[in-house]
């Protein structure tokens, strides 16, 4: 182990040698720096292992004396993984920077020196010391910034410089005070005599000390001479000032938080939890790439003050482990993660969001900006992702529930900029303007490489190893690896990976997620046939659909709410990439995604709060009597965005209708599931005594039937087909929430029944889509017509469909109908049952419409010669159409395992006398209702087969047409708004009132932001009336 | 009585449309249908004759005369006669007077969209001789060359007491069996479209309108 | 096993046959009293039969694809079907049809059935008319159903079954017993509902005999039309019978029965040649007003 | 009115001002002022109705005759505006730019009588003659008669009758058949 001191000898003497020899060095210089960063690099490796194994803090004194007369440094655990990372972000960052610095001797130099800084800022705890180290660190910053002497960059150091300097003399002017209190300079002597500190005069040497380290951390409002540095400097800069200098300064930070009483500590706590939220929301209105970049790294920083305030305050002991952790994981994902988008902007040319296009043409720089965007975002697999769930844990166990909103408000304005900027380049033209050097590329594919590393041993550290949360990533991976295979073969073997899963899942599996694993798997395997149609590599499109269905796996066999959440995430962004791969604009996916994690932060704040009240993250029982209520609104909440419940469906039409044809049975039949699962989940685990009581299940239900309705009124003013099927899925899936919300044994026996009967219908329906799309190359209904004679088997496959969809006898669909009157008669729902009634009878229009706008009707002359749907789509739809066939025939076979399982929660109200299912209030046997059915329907057919022989068939335009004759196919098909007089008598209800209030939402967020915005004016004097103004408020607020 | 059609060709050209139309249009020729014989063919007749589905088509002045019939002052319903608006559906076409080429166009298609056994009957004296049309330049002088007719009713216009007295000798024949103008159609078929392609020059529809 | 399967088909196709022939002549019936009221004398009771030969006695017909050819089929399907799953009188072997197939959901839904299939047919003749009265007429159909349910939701929380002949036997022992007396505003919605489902004036938009001639049959003629013809009879009775069996004390014997599904229809009958005709948006916008708040008062006074 | 003919001759070669009734005034123009005779009446002196525009076939003269009849409302009073035409190269120029119904007109003129309007909208396809061959059918040289028992099958035995004698003759016929 080496001694620390020699950090702060070598580094300046080997500038010193680069400096004044440099004429004879040459090639030797470069040799240097990077032998002397790597030795930086190396000395707190020994220390860290040594520590983690146990050992003790190391103490290193100068000059032979005892604080607190000596100038001592400290390497603790802490220190030493600090120094690590910072010194291997150095020597990342020295690399990228090799070629910004060829031809100056000065840059090495200076970074150097920076560097040198950095680790006394961290391992000082001298008080005049760290003031030295930060004034070191700000000139060396200060002249790397400036090194080459463009005006704009000359500007930003100098605003830079202006508050350093005010900083530093507040800090210094609180030092003074300090010393003259406590009589020492030494951190942990000042700490351990803190009662000495007292007084106006210890207030303020606080307050004001406090002032200097808030802006030196950049919080808000005194930062806008850190975002013109971002901005201007070179982007190798911009990556060691956000990874490096913030990381060093909110250590620094950290090791005087003691020194603060709690008021102080929780005002540090408000403007870093304030400065991530407003950060963020200020952050949508950016539109170049290094200034948004900015607003996150400051962001981050201000999330790590607040958290550090809040947490180490409010426990100062125990459980530190995992606030390390946090502390640690969020440091290193936000230093490995901006640091890497930062040396990545140094490739792009553009300043511009857009311009960022570029990275299209080169797909493995494209993933690694999707991985580092999504650790910025807390996704999973990414260390953000761990930090993100035990910040909820850790806050909720301290009941700061208020600070924990804003907490998620803010990742939600950060993923919302992100993923559209993430959009934005994979949708916007394709720029050119890009330079690849080795040296730019080997820190950044380093950083993310480490990050995947970091992730898997905090997983470790957090809930232990767990190898079927990695499975999904891994086959994922493993198919990516095989690029060149072709997309049939990688159909094929998705299909079979997932039923080999589904073979191995099974038997772990019993009762309810025995149902759901035949809904997930094999039924998904079964539409992924679809998939054996499009020719071509088809590269992303199979590793998201595995990654996704074995995750489905995963959500089942979790044992813990992180397990869950980790796979929910997964599946989240594995499906908004999946969306985003096969969108027109990036809009639709990013609604999904806003969405989407929106209700997964719902969940996670239910999850923490379960976690709170129980101390569990078992999934065996949510919450405890008193904090039901909350956790059941969260959940549910999080829930139903998923299921597309009204007032937050707005992404669902756009996902499922504007993603590839062959994913959108997938999404709408399956992926809508997982809500309906989580829904179960919830009323299971909630316990009985509440679940099976509360109103709250009215109001659920309410939703539901809500839903219903709507998505129905909805889908028959549609005049595209997809945008059709997606607002009936929505309704469907409305039923099914109803059904759930009722707490009775038939009320969950008709929601699982109507999930199966949607997947079979829907897919089929969605299926019939794609293969008429891809025909026709249009979605437009009206555009259609009369292809009953040229694609006669998707003719029939829609038919019983929507005979199954709309619920008429004998067909399944009316299972399903009789299920769920029965249960809300049963229940005594009556007005939802009516409302219920009313939208299965809408129901009716948008079946109608489309099958007669597109199979009836005139053939349009365009599509004279087009040909049957591809059998690829055909095989999944007629196996659908078996299986709908089949349990119309004998719903027995899935009714009775459906109420078997859903007898284990709830007493049985459904019985069975042979094949007639009975309920409390009537009675229904689907076997003869199908046989009366072929009775009455085949004694007119053989009557009218007799006639036959006198029939001729004629042609399209063979019609009375007012003793006229048709002029165009074009003009004799009615199909163009549909239901006029619908839309006049019942149209307002259609008004979208919900996409008008989140667009006024999303409205008032960008005014918001630009109105914020307009602080940051540019000039270094308003900046530095800033500072004032805030050491003021800090003073009143501190109440001293 | 009525031939057969067997040397005949079965499938129609179609010369009046354009290429890019036929496949729009059925070009199937039409048949004859035999009727039955002995007692079942007079029950049908019975039902037929009593069962008269007339096409609410006026076809010019004289369908002003049609509209007293079927309220309260005539009311034909009595005698199993009422108005149908489609031809599929309708048994019988009155031809209301004048009939200018134009119609006669819209007559004929009208005409061969009914089925089987059908019916015309024919008012005023512009159907059967021009009536004081008779040197118009665009009214046909006489129907029969161009469909079949059944009952002629005479007058300028007809009452409708007259037009009653036409329907009750139509079912006088319709019940004796003589009322098969659609196989006479069908039989004369090359004759008849002779006659209307002469003078309905633009013929932009198919040769039998199914 | 088998000879009761054989007797209750048996039985069926007596209880058919009896309601054919009745329904033909109460829709002669109904002609001449409208005529009546028109100041004519009418065709005579016996048209439809005459229409019903006539039609099927056409030597030719034209089809123009499978869904055409099987549409009328379908409609008349369902209207059999309709009504053989409705328990046609209380206590009568014949009459009770397949009633133990299902309930009255079933029969609620199977009204679909006929619709729908009809709708399609219609949509292949490729006619503009066929599919604009579909428009109408299914729009108008979502409007009146929705009294119709809340009538029929009350209707379960008063007898707390489903059962049809469960309804009935509840309503035996005396004309206050039915349920016009014990729960009229369920009734008044039904019947209003009714007058939508007969799509008689004001509500034969549908039908729209001189605008789109005649709807969704314009191109439907000769055996088709035959099969249409006898639908109606029978469709319309199943209605009738039903409204009978929920609202009326169903019946005992087919003396009763005729006299009440008589009086009902009639009632429809009435108000059809008094009322000028509504537009489709107007009769939604009417089915979803006063009918439907006596249909949500209804549930309400029977949950109380 | 005579200010207003005043006026017209002011600018225009007005001919032949008949005075018809007191509200109701004929007069013709030569067909190279027609046009703008017309504009200046429809925006200048108010005449903002077309009430018709007819031709006489004047076969002797070898002209047709344009009848453009002006209505103004706030006089009420019309103007006929006569033009002639050339027979044998019957073209004239369309007014649908003034009125849109105009054109309505002229198509029937080109199908009746054969008169041009280039630039008319719709003015070559048929108005109510549906594949008309023969020549216009208004023409004072076209026979009708003899096109009709050409074309029309004409039913023999068909007599005519002077409809006041013949029922003369029958409702006293003591007074005998001729007089």
């Amino acid at each position: 182990m080496v001694e620390p001191i020699y950090l702060f000898i070598i580094l300046p003497v080997a500038a010193f040698l680069m400096g004044s020899l440099h004429q004879h060095l040459n090639r030797w210089q470069v040799f240097i720096f990077f032998t002397v960063l790597l030795f930086s690099f190396y000395l707190p490796i020994p220390w860290l292992i040594h520590l983690l194994k146990g050992g003790s803090t190391a103490q290193v004194f100068t000059a032979g004396f005892l604080p607190p007369i000596s100038i001592n440094l400290q390497i603790g655990i802490e220190e030493a993984f600090l120094m690590t990372i910072i010194n291997l972000l150095g020597i990342m960052g020295a690399f990228y920077l090799l070629h910004h610095f060829r031809g100056t001797v000065y840059g090495p130099i200076l970074y150097l020196v920076f560097i040198m800084g950095l680790n006394g800022i961290i391992m000082t705890r001298d008080l005049f010391n760290l003031f030295v180290f930060m004034e070191i660190t700000s000139i060396s910053l200060y002249s790397l910034i400036t090194l080459s002497g463009s005006s704009e960059n000359l500007t930003a150091g100098f605003k830079y410089i202006i508050a350093s300097g005010i900083a530093s003399i507040l800090f210094l002017i609180g030092t003074i005070y300090l010393y003259y209190l406590t009589g020492t300079l030494n951190i942990d002597v000042m700490i351990a005599s803190g009662y000495k500190i007292v007084g106006p005069a210890g207030s303020i040497a606080l307050i004001m000390l406090l002032s200097a380290i808030i802006v030196e951390l950049k919080q808000f409002p005194v930062n806008g001479w850190a975002l013109d540095i971002y901005t201007a400097s070179d982007p190798g800069i911009a990556a060691i000032i956000a990874g490096g200098s913030s990381s060093a300064m909110f250590f620094a930070a950290y090791k005087l938080l003691p020194l603060w009483s709690p008021s102080l500590s929780s005002i540090i706590a408000g403007i870093g939890i304030m400065t991530y939220v407003l950060m963020n929301l200020m952050g949508l209105k950016q539109v170049k790439a290094n200034r948004l970049l900015g607003y996150s790294s400051i962001a981050q920083i201000g999330l790590l003050v607040g958290l550090s305030a809040l947490l180490l305050h409010s426990t100062p002991v125990t459980g530190l482990t995992t606030i390390w952790i946090i502390l640690g994981g969020l440091l290193i994902n936000h230093l490995l993660a901006k640091a890497g988008l930062f040396w990545i902007s140094g490739l792009i040319k553009g300043e511009s969001l857009s311009s960022w296009s570029v990275l299209r043409k080169y797909p493995s720089l494209l993933f690694i900006f999707a991985c580092l965007l999504m650790a910025l975002a807390g996704l999973p697999p990414f260390p953000g992702f761990w930090v993100k769930w035990n910040i909820a844990m850790q806050l909720a166990q301290h009941k700061q529930f208020l600070w924990l909103g804003f907490i998620m408000l803010g990742t939600l304005l950060e993923a919302v900029y992100f993923f559209r900027w993430f959009g934005l380049i994979m949708k916007s033209e394709l720029t050119t303007g890009i330079r690849v050097r080795i040296s730019s590329l080997l820190p950044i594919f380093t950083g993310t490489f480490l990050m995947f590393f970091i992730s898997l041993t905090m997983m470790n550290l957090l809930s232990g190893f767990n190898f079927n949360m990695l499975l999904p990533i891994l086959i994922a991976t493993l198919i990516f690896a095989l690029k060149l295979i072709p997309g049939k073969l990688k159909a094929l073997m998705t299909i079979f990976i997932i039923m080999f899963y589904f073979y191995f899942l099974l038997p772990e599996l019993s009762g309810l997620y025995r149902l759901f694993a035949i809904i997930f798997f094999p039924l998904s395997a079964l539409f992924m046939i679809a998939a054996m149609n499009k020719p071509g590599y088809r590269n992303g499109y199979f590793e998201l659909l595995i990654l996704i269905v074995l995750s489905l796996g995963n959500l089942l066999t979790s044992h813990t709410s992180l397990q869950f959440f980790y796979s929910w995430e997964v599946i989240t962004v594995a499906t908004y990439l999946i969306i985003l791969r096969g969108v027109k604009r990036f809009d639709t996916a990013l609604l999904y995604l806003v969405f989407s994690l929106a209700g997964a932060l719902m969940i996670l704040a239910g999850f923490s709060y379960s976690y709170a009240v129980t101390g569990s993250t078992f999934l065996g029982i949510l919450g405890s009597s008193n904090s039901q209520i909350t956790i059941y609104i969260l959940l549910v909440g999080g829930f139903l965005i998923k299921t597309g419940a009204v007032g937050v469906h707005i992404w669902l039409p756009g996902a499922y209708a504007e993603t590839e044809d062959d994913f959108s049975p997938i999404i709408s039949a399956i992926l809508s599931k997982t809500g309906i699962l989580g829904l179960l989940l919830v009323l299971l685990l909630m316990g009985k005594s509440f679940a099976a009581n509360t109103e709250l299940n009215t109001i659920l239900g309410w939703i539901g039937v809500l839903t219903a309705f709507l998505g129905a009124l909805f889908a028959i003013f549609q005049e595209d087909l997809k945008y059709m099927l997606a607002y009936s899925s929505m309704g469907q899936v409305g039923y099914i929430v109803l059904a759930l919300a009722l707490y009775s044994h038939l009320g969950w026996t008709a929601a699982l029944y109507l999930a199966f009967n949607h997947i079979f219908f829907k897919g089929i329906l969605f299926l019939a889509a794609a293969g008429i799309i891809q025909r026709l190359g249009t979605r437009k209904m009206y555009e259609m017509g009369g292809l009953i004679n040229r694609m006669p088997l998707s003719f029939l496959a829609v038919l019983i469909s929507i005979i199954a969809l709309s619920g008429v006898p004998p067909l399944s669909g009316f299972g399903s109908k009789w299920l769920l009157y029965n249960a809300l008669l049963e229940k005594e729902w009556y007005l939802q049952a009516a409302l219920a009634f009313f939208a299965s009878t809408v129901a009716f229009l948008y079946c109608f419409r489309l099958i007669h706008s597109i199979f009836l009707g005139q053939e349009k002359t365009r599509f004279r010669q087009v040909k049957e749907a591809s059998l690829w789509f055909l095989i999944p739809q007629y196996v659908l159409i078996a299986l709908i066939m089949l349990i119309s025939l004998f719903p027995n076979i899935i009714i009775e395992p459906i109420a078997q399982v859903m007898a284990d929660f709830i007493p049985a109200t459904l019985s069975w006398e042979g094949n007639t299912l009975m309920s409390s209030l009537g009675y229904w046997n689907g076997n003869v209702i199908m046989i009366i059915t072929m009775g009455v329907f085949m004694i007119p057919l053989i009557g009218l087969l007799l006639r036959v022989r006198s029939m001729q068939k004629v042609k399209q335009f063979n019609i009375v047409y007012a003793a006229e004759r048709p002029d165009k196919p074009e003009t004799t098909h009615v199909a163009h708004n549909f239901f006029p007089h619908y839309q006049k008598a019942l149209g307002f209800l259609v008004t979208p009132l919900v996409s008008k209030f989140w667009a006024a939402v999303s409205e008032w967020c960008h005014t918001i932001a630009g109105v914020l915005r307009n602080i940051y004016t540019g000039n270094g004097q308003t900046y530095a009336l800033h500072i004032v103004f805030m050491v003021v408020l800090i003073y009143i607020l501190a109440g001293v | 009585m009525l031939k057969n059609q067997e040397n005949q060709p079965q499938k129609l050209a179609n010369a009046g449309l354009p290429e890019h139309e036929k496949y729009l249009f059925c070009d199937a020729r039409p048949r004859i249908r035999h009727p039955f014989k002995g007692f079942w063919e007079k029950f049908l007749n019975w039902a037929r004759a009593n069962s008269i589905w007339m096409l609410a088509y006026g076809t010019g002045c004289g369908a002003i005369e049609l509209r007293p019939l079927m309220t309260a002052r005539y009311d034909v319903f009595r005698y199993g006669i009422a108005p149908r608006p489609t031809p599929r559906q309708s048994s019988v076409i009155i031809i209301g007077g004048y009939c200018s080429v134009k119609t006669l166009k819209r007559i004929i298609r009208s005409y061969e969209q009914m089925q089987n056994p059908k019916f015309v009957l024919a008012l005023g004296s512009c159907t059967i001789n021009g009536g004081m049309y008779w040197d118009s330049y665009n009214t046909i002088n006489r129907i029969d060359a161009y469909i079949p007719v059944d009952i002629y009713i005479a007058g300028c216009m007809p009452r409708p007491e007259a037009i009653i007295a036409g329907f009750k000798k139509l079912k006088q024949l319709i019940k004796s069996g003589k009322a098969e103008g659609a196989n006479l159609y069908a039989e004369n078929f090359d004759w008849y479209k002779a006659n209307q392609k002469k003078i309905i020059k633009d013929w932009n529809m198919p040769d039998y309108n199914w | 096993m088998l000879q009761e399967t054989v007797t209750i088909i048996a039985y069926a196709f007596i209880s058919l046959l009896v309601i054919t022939i009745y329904g033909l002549t109460l829709n002669g019936l109904v002609m001449k009293i409208v005529a009546r009221v028109h100041g004519r004398f009418g065709p005579p009771l016996w048209q439809p039969f005459i229409d019903i030969i006539k039609n099927n006695a056409k030597r030719t017909m034209i089809y123009h694809g499978t869904m055409f050819f099987l549409g009328p089929v379908f409609r008349i399907a369902g209207g059999i079907g309709t009504y053989l799953f409705i328990p046609a009188i209380h206590g009568s072997e014949v009459f009770a049809n397949f009633s133990f197939s299902g309930d009255l959901l079933l029969v609620m839904y199977f009204f679909f059935f006929g619709q729908l299939g009809m709708a399609l047919g219609a949509g292949e003749s490729g006619h503009p008319y066929s599919a604009i009265a579909v428009s109408r007429g299914l729009a108008q159909m979502t409007a009146f159903e929705v009294p119709f349910a809340l009538s029929v939701i009350s209707l379960a929380i008063q007898y707390q079954t489903l059962s049809i002949t469960g309804i009935v036997s509840a309503q035996q022992g005396g004309i206050l017993h039915w349920t016009v007396f014990t729960n009229p505003l369920a009734t008044v919605a039904a019947l209003i509902a009714l007058l939508g489902m007969n799509m008689h004036s004001p509500f034969d938009i549908v039908l729209a005999p001189q605008e789109i001639p005649i709807g969704p049959p314009t191109e439907f003629h000769s055996a088709y039309l035959g099969l249409l013809q006898t639908n109606r009879a029978i469709f319309n009775l199943a209605k009738l019978v039903l409204f009978m069996n929920l609202y009326f004390g169903g019946a005992t014997n087919i003396l009763i029965l005729i006299i009440k599904t008589f009086s009902i229809y009639m009632l429809s009958v009435i108000v059809g040649v008094s009322f000028p005709r509504f537009r489709t948006e107007q009769s939604i916008r009417f089915f979803l007003g006063i009918p439907t708040i006596l249909g949500i008062l209804a549930v309400i006074f029977q949950k109380l | 009115m005579t200010k207003l003919i005043d006026r017209l001759k002011a600018n225009f070669r007005i001919k032949n001002v008949t005075m018809q009734r007191a509200d109701l005034i004929f007069l013709t123009v030569p067909e190279k002022q027609a046009v703008s005779l017309i504009t200046y009446l429809r925006n200048q002196e108010n005449f903002s109705h077309l009430v018709f525009l007819t031709a006489v076939d004047w076969i002797e003269e070898n002209k047709f005759q344009l009848n453009y009849m002006l209505h103004n409302h706030g006089f009420n009073f019309s103007l006929g505006i006569r033009v002639m035409i050339n027979r044998q190269k019957p073209v004239m120029t369309s007014i649908h730019h003034l009125w849109e119904h105009a054109s309505t007109y002229q198509r029937e003129l080109k199908e009746m009588f054969g008169i041009d309007f280039p630039g008319s909208p719709e003015i070559d396809q048929n108005f109510i003659l549906e594949g008309w061959e023969d020549i216009p059918p208004l023409r004072r040289d076209f026979d009708t008669l003899k096109y009709s028992e050409r074309t029309y099958f004409p039913r023999t035995g068909r007599k005519s009758h002077d409809p006041r004698k013949f029922m003369k003759s029958k409702i006293y016929p003591e007074q005998g058949e001729e007089r």
